[in-house]
């Protein structure tokens, strides 16, 4: 299979890959994330499909050229549909020692390492912990296809006639590097210099064209040096007609609270305090002014999810965000808006745990107390994200059920989603989930706790409304009338009552999707971000010939009608996750069946090839 | 709940006010008072129910919401200043009335208060201080007194207490008024004041908790001291007091300093009322009201009445501002702006 | 069998009944609390064995004579060893309407009514909500034997001669109540009038003259009219020799907590916030000033914990009390106790929730939120009381754990056992648990996280130690060195080892012990304070001839080792609770089993005859 | 950890109190001054590192303590008053140190930080106040100024900050001071001062976040401008300042007003040296001081210093002294004692 490149470019041999991971490894000003992106941009346009995984360093930008100052970034570009960033890497772009020292263990023996030697002097490496230069070392780059440029001469040559300081001058290597890779895989450099000028072009034009400078000094330099013998080209994926757009998950969750809004007219409020890996959303939707949006950075998350409380109370689609921690903070609150019944979302990006734990790193650890991590009788629905696309309607839903319900609902992403990309085929506005929004206006016979008969919910006022004046709180309630109640059976039937409404939203969700066939030897079951890791493991097993499936929650609590009947076509469940096996314990009370807990617990993302090694050694 | 009822405006009755709810406090409360006040200053201020809100805490003063024909929220403990602003920040159009305790708003909500007074969320904001735990029946609170023999302290409390109006001066409120249980026509005043004011409204109530820490306040608001031991603050009035208006405030080596009016001191100065410290509330520096809020309760005058108020715009207005005039000048965008916003790129 | 009463009083008939249970009920300014007591004291010191509970009114002292004003207290006497404080009653004594009408429903068909007629005026009985005079009204008082006595006018006629005003007076009429009571069981009064000195002898000698002479008049006229015909005798109890004394949870759990800290000789220090039920604790430590004990009142449960946390840190037994939604507000600082890894305890007096609930109610639904209620991987161990007294010997066990394995414990009570009181045979201190705390002082090879290779524990070291400064915190360690890593193995290595090292406890408790045989055909599972009532219905099936027997788990996390074993031996496992099925699901996930959840959740205690009944259905 | 080292009293090196965790602060942050200077006043006192522990939140000027070798304790965000004070009441012999931001201790952490205040527990508290998140890569703070644009205020924040030190003096902190991460002489004697001081010594320090908010104090701190914009506060002596000593503060209409010395103002008046102010920072009546924590930045002169310094028994002085004193009367009870207490009964 050939393809002529976009621009006809191609001077050598060219290689044809399925796909390949590339990762940008360099100091955090280096602007790997900007370069990555980049990068990305230009795959999708071209065609690819793809997946991006930024890996930040510890909060506090750590001294220049340390290990903890590295800041990396990843992206596969494939012509299949796939769903995940990658494992091991075929380029590792490392523009100085302490990138090439904390990454090189990922790149696959024969990949491409590309390293820049303007900041390989002994300083460097001594800083990154080497005793002599890695680069001259066999034993640590012998295997591997060594590619060594000076980024830092390249782009000081390149730009030694315009007026920028030298500071200014190497804050552009990193375009010189994004030519070069741009070269290898046969791309086109004009959308890229379109987005330079399109982001420096109106503030700082002798930015934008110093670095499209750089940027083409770097193509025309490997081309001229004939840097590789050959060079790849990945081809277009088949992927459905449409629009796209490469979203983050963090970004989509984002945008789906406000279409909630949008779709049911109903005013968006949010209420949250700063947390890694949730600010962004903050930051998001604190830029939605023009849409409405208010935004409340409150003193701290008990403020944000009272602030919130208030907001459902008042009538709004109310929303609070945060991590871990900061849902900790937010039980007591949690268990107001489950005895107020007051409709609203708490979305958790879940980071390392426990305590303060690994705030730049991904888990899912925190399913435990999302179900269970309340005082009393206390159960709201969860939910949780599959991919970074689907944070964008999960966001949605959590808004459907909360208003339909009057019910608090929690939920789940975590980091790996909050900062990974994929593109998104844009859906049209009809094809949206439709939810209306019902406020009760009607003051006859109206009470406060007086229940839909099939949803269980009671009415949702808002105050201002003539004639229906009533009083809520977190005492325990007469049922009906809402009146302060310490009557024992009545206290009975309210527990009854709200366990009975949230398990009732069973009916009312999607049976989850079976990935396979509906009956064989392991069934792998996963929620959240893992979908991607195990739809890839499950689809190379099969292929296998293994008779496994894959059956992914994104409705946690309560489980969809049906799962049990799916589970039950399977001998053995096997379920991965990014904890100590909390969604096993879990389904072990709702379901019972042989479950094989499969836990990862590093901070990082299961791999398909670990998913897949896993299912090859349970059905040895 | 009770049946539409159209509010006759400007004869309405307190009993308007008045919800179909057991009142439950002790005999004796000192918040029986204060809830009376209340219902009376709504209806002579003729308001809508519908249009209150009232939110509580946890406490036996927070139980008011369920006495009050409105929207009421009786919410957790500490927490109805965070929740009152997400209802006002998401509907400014309506009366939100805060009810909290000593321990309620100073001890586990101390952080909430201070936050919304220094963001001047237009709340109204009653704090019930009684000096005392009251709901788990007696233990000292952060206005309790050194010394002070309770539950939780058998051999006397050493926790310093604070001092709420200090406080609030403190952290930006921009207004500041104290009244008392028992002077009903004083509390309507300060209330209404309350009510007018644009932002926080903090008001500090001494209320007499009977069961708990009874005659707490008696040494400065018994009927026979009350005149000697309170000063009662009038705008831009000098700071007279006493029952025979004999006494007055002075500024002296930089603090407020008592003298009596008429009569020559040590020096052989001979004090008038145009000697002493002209009181005006509306002053944006809250120096003099702080010396005030500090006057020492076991020798000097109690400051009741409003200390300040000030113009400042509330919280709600300047988020709203802000939006509106985003919106003015960007205009909303539908739903598929925003989805189909970024770089995007067609697969055909 | 016939006995002479300790006085040789009785004149009539006497008969001889295992045991009986009275209730006094009246408004809360009636003295009903006190009164209780004296009766069991007296009745404790005769040589009964009793368990005593005693219902409060919601928090707030409502209006005089109104349903809502209305206290109770119950005591159960019997000549056998006995768990509970029973269910239906033998007497009650109801010394107004309101009284009478929330508590005749728990009289049983023939039992005594005792009313004080004083209070049965109309305005008395409209405030309850009766339209005419119940005692009147023969659909409401024919089922029981109504003895009427008019305690108002006979108080007064006793202390007419007096020089108490008609206010105090009026406030002895509790103890002519008790007169009756003592004449009716034939108890001697000798040791309620010393008592009555006691109390009030010294500060008002002429009340405790007042309160005398109105018991004797009491106990007089009952004698002189023959209130009844036949007298009662619950004989004395085959309890084990020994010096005995009553008990009330919460008191138990304080002096626990005290003993511990005697038994180590380490500092007690407790941080807590007044909450209900749990305040009681707090009051108890704070009077124990002259044993050292430090009690800091904090501004929250937050600060609460937190200073618990710093405590335990500068070497102290720490420990922070309170109820559910408290614990909900301890839980980001939980999560920095597992990872700093520092000895405290956590008590958690549950209460009636969701939210605010019921809070002078008991329940059991803190349990999901004791193992599960934290964000990330955050294992501690879980304790239960299973009676008043046992909270002694669980507070001591909490700080054994807790300091042995450096790990914050919870341990959990509730309402019925923190009011509920029982006879408490005294330990010899010889008896008590040893256990001794270590603090590390040898600078040599000293790491912070340098583990004990059998318990996993890392060192506890107090500050002020020479030479062995070092840094903690919630961030992720390195093992040993405890230097923060953000090292993805480090962290899946640590996340297991703390999960280890909790999860190793389980050999270091003792089995629970089974009541009945160890094989069978149902075996009831319970934990916390429902032992008593399960105990009873076991027993009584057991004579029934069902082949059913008990286990109770008082360490519920991790299990001991074994329980797995007992279970096996048992077709089904019946597990009441007062949630709606906790500890079933929690078993879940630990064993599998038959689990038959048997929930209860109405602020009161399972009675024997529910949970009988219960075994009756299961075993049908 | 490193080896049991003696302390050579007297002639210790800042050096004696460095860590062997290398320092992670951005380059440029003005955190390291603050270090250095910590390093260098503990140096001078000759402190045993033993006897010290540091208490920190979260934020990046809560991983101060990693950098000392001391016992140090990071713990979570908001809390550290809280945990510290659990240490100093357990141990008050020991030395204990809080380092904390604007947003740890003053948004999230408020409540315990006032409530520490009021109770003057012996804690030395720093609060790096550089106006923004920085560990979270820079949203607004509460000491963030209106109209502040950031990642979480893109239009500009609406909400009103707060002024730590009239925050301090308004709960009744006992030591109240501020220095400058660039005034490293001056911050050490701060430093000494809140090392005296019995009780909370609260300590707020201008600190530069040179990557989210630099040059954020540049306006009154910058060398060129620093003599016209700071009033440093010297114990009993008239509030002068300026480059040339030229200007000075007096009480005129019930606040601080500045006037320029030796000129005639608007009305004629001359002002000397003897008319100003003369400030003495141990007055138990906070007024004054309060004054001038309200100057306003933008025209008149911002204090550093210290403002107040009163003598009052600290808290853990107090607890101690209480069970001291009960113990003294009542003794210790054996074990044996506690639990045969009450109404024991024997069965035989
Ligand atoms: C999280 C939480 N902690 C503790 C309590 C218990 N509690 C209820 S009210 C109260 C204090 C009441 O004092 P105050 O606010 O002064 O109100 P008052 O009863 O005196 O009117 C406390 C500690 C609670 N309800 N929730
Ligand atoms: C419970 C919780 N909420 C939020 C966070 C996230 N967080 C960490 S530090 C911080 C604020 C830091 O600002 P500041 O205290 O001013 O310290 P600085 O970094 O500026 O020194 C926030 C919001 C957290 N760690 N824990
Ligand atoms: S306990 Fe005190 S404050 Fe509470 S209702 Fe009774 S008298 Fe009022
Ligand atoms: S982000 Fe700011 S405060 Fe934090 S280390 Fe960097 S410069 Fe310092
Ligand atoms: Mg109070
Ligand atoms: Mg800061």
């Amino acid at each position: 299979m050939t393809t002529v490149t976009p621009d006809g470019s191609p001077t050598g041999k060219v290689e044809i890959l399925e796909e390949a991971v590339i990762r940008f490894a360099g100091d955090s000003g280096d602007g790997m994330q900007l370069t990555g992106n980049q990068f990305s941009d230009s795959a999708a346009l071209f065609g690819n499909d793809l997946a991006t995984f930024p890996d930040f360093p510890a909060e506090i930008r750590a001294p220049i050229g340390t290990l903890a100052g590295v800041s990396a970034f990843q992206v596969r570009i494939s012509s299949n549909d796939i769903h995940t960033p990658g494992h091991l890497l075929d380029v590792l772009v490392a523009m100085n020692p302490a990138a090439l020292k904390v990454h090189l263990p990922d790149l696959k023996h024969g990949g491409i390492l590309l390293v820049n030697t303007g900041n390989f002097g002994k300083r460097d490496w001594e800083k990154a912990g080497y005793t002599s230069n890695p680069l001259e070392d066999e034993t640590i780059v012998e295997p591997y296809h060594l590619v060594q440029v000076d980024l830092n001469h390249l782009t000081k040559e390149t730009l030694k006639d315009t007026n920028l300081d030298n500071k200014a001058i190497m804050r552009c290597k990193n375009f010189a590097a994004l030519g070069i890779l741009l070269w290898m895989f046969n791309r086109d450099l004009e959308p890229t210099i379109r987005a330079i000028k399109e982001r420096f072009g109106k503030k700082a034009p002798e930015i934008a064209d110093a670095n499209v400078a750089v940027l083409v000094a770097g193509r025309n330099y490997a081309e001229t040096v004939e840097l590789l013998d050959h060079t790849f080209q990945v081809d277009q994926a088949e992927l459905e007609p449409g629009i796209y757009r490469n979203i983050m998950g963090n970004q989509a969750t984002g945008l789906g609270l406000l279409a909630a809004s949008k779709l049911t007219g109903v005013q968006l409020f949010l209420g949250s305090y700063p947390i890694t890996p949730a600010s962004d959303i903050l930051h998001q939707l604190s830029s939605y002014k023009q849409d409405g949006v208010i935004t409340f950075q409150a003193e701290d998350e008990i403020a944000a999810i009272c602030s919130t409380v208030g907001a459902a109370y008042a009538g709004m689609l109310a929303v609070t965000t945060t991590s871990g921690p900061g849902v900790a903070l937010k039980t007591e609150a949690l268990g107001l808006g489950v005895m107020a019944e007051l409709p609203f979302v708490v979305v958790n990006v879940q980071r390392g745990g426990p305590s303060t734990g690994l705030p730049t790193k991904t888990e899912q650890a925190d399913l435990y107390q999302a179900i269970w991590g309340r005082n009393g009788e206390c159960p709201l629905p969860v939910l949780a994200a599959a991919s970074p696309v689907d944070c964008f309607y999960m966001a949605i839903e959590a808004f459907r059920i909360a208003t339909k319900y009057m019910t608090p609902v929690l939920l789940l992403t975590d980091g790996y989603l909050a900062n990974g990309s994929e593109p998104w085929k844009l859906p049209k506005i009809e094809d949206l989930p439709k939810f209306e929004v019902h406020f009760e206006t009607n003051p006859e016979g109206f009470q406060p706790y007086k229940r839909d008969p099939e949803t269980l919910a009671r009415p949702w006022v808002r105050p201002g409304t003539k004639g229906m004046q009533h009083r809520i709180g977190g005492l325990e309630k007469e049922d009906g009338s809402g009146n302060v109640s310490y009557d024992s059976e009545n206290h009975f039937h309210m527990v009854k009552t709200r366990q009975a409404k949230v398990m009732g939203i069973a009916k009312d969700i999607p049976a989850p999707e079976l990935h396979g066939d509906s009956e064989g030897d392991l069934l792998v079951l996963g929620w959240g971000s893992t979908y991607g890791s195990i739809y890839g493991a499950v689809d190379k097993a099969r292929k296998e010939g293994f008779k496994v499936s894959q059956l992914h929650l994104r409705h946690v609590f309560p489980l969809p009608e049906g799962v049990d009947k799916i589970l039950a076509g399977f001998k053995r469940i096997l379920v991965p996750e990014m904890n100590m096996g909390q969604l096993t314990n879990y389904m072990k009370t709702q379901i019972s069946a042989d479950y094989i807990s499969y836990p990862k617990v590093t901070g990082k993302p299961f791999y398909n090839d670990e998913v897949l090694r896993k299912i090859r050694e349970v059905l040895a | 709940m009770t049946a539409t009822q159209d509010s006759p405006k400007g004869k309405l009755k307190k009993t308007f006010f008045k919800s179909d709810q057991e009142v439950r406090w002790c005999p004796g409360c000192g918040d029986y008072g204060i809830l009376n006040a209340v219902q009376s200053t709504f209806a002579e201020l003729g308001l809508e129910r519908e249009n209150i809100v009232i939110v509580s805490g946890i406490g036996c003063s927070s139980r008011f919401p369920y006495y009050m024909e409105t929207y009421g929220f009786h919410s957790i403990h500490g927490r109805a200043p965070a929740v009152a602003t997400g209802v006002k920040l998401s509907r400014p159009e309506l009366e939100v009335w805060v009810i909290t305790g000593d321990g309620d708003a100073l001890s586990i909500g101390g952080n909430h208060l201070i936050h919304t007074l220094r963001r001047n969320v237009g709340l109204k904001i009653i704090l019930f201080n009684n000096r005392i735990y009251g709901l788990t029946k007696g233990q000292f609170s952060p206005t309790s007194e050194i010394g002070k023999v309770t539950k939780s302290s058998p051999y006397g409390s050493v926790d310093m207490p604070f001092n709420p109006l200090s406080l609030a001066l403190g952290v930006g409120a921009t207004f500041v008024a104290r009244t008392i249980d028992v002077m009903g026509k004083h509390m309507r005043e300060v209330l209404k004041a309350a009510h007018e004011h644009e932002g926080t409204a903090f008001i500090e109530v001494f209320q007499d908790c009977n069961i708990f820490n009874h005659g707490a306040f008696d040494p400065i608001v018994k009927k026979e001291v009350r005149d000697d031991r309170l000063v009662d603050l009038r705008p831009n009035q000098p700071l007279v007091f006493g029952q025979d208006h004999d006494k007055g405030l002075i500024w002296d080596c930089n603090q407020l300093r008592v003298v009596k009016l008429g009569e020559a001191d040590e020096t052989g100065k001979v004090w008038k009322e145009e000697d002493l410290v002209v009181f005006d509330p509306s002053n944006p520096n809250p120096s003099l009201a702080f010396a005030l809020s500090h006057l020492r309760e076991v020798d000097e005058p109690t400051p009741i009445g409003v200390l300040r108020s000030i113009k400042q715009a509330s919280y709600e207005k300047m988020v709203h501002g802000q939006i509106q005039g985003i919106q003015d000048k960007k205009g909303e965008r539908s739903l598929e702006d925003l989805i189909y916003a970024g770089k995007t790129w067609e697969v055909k």
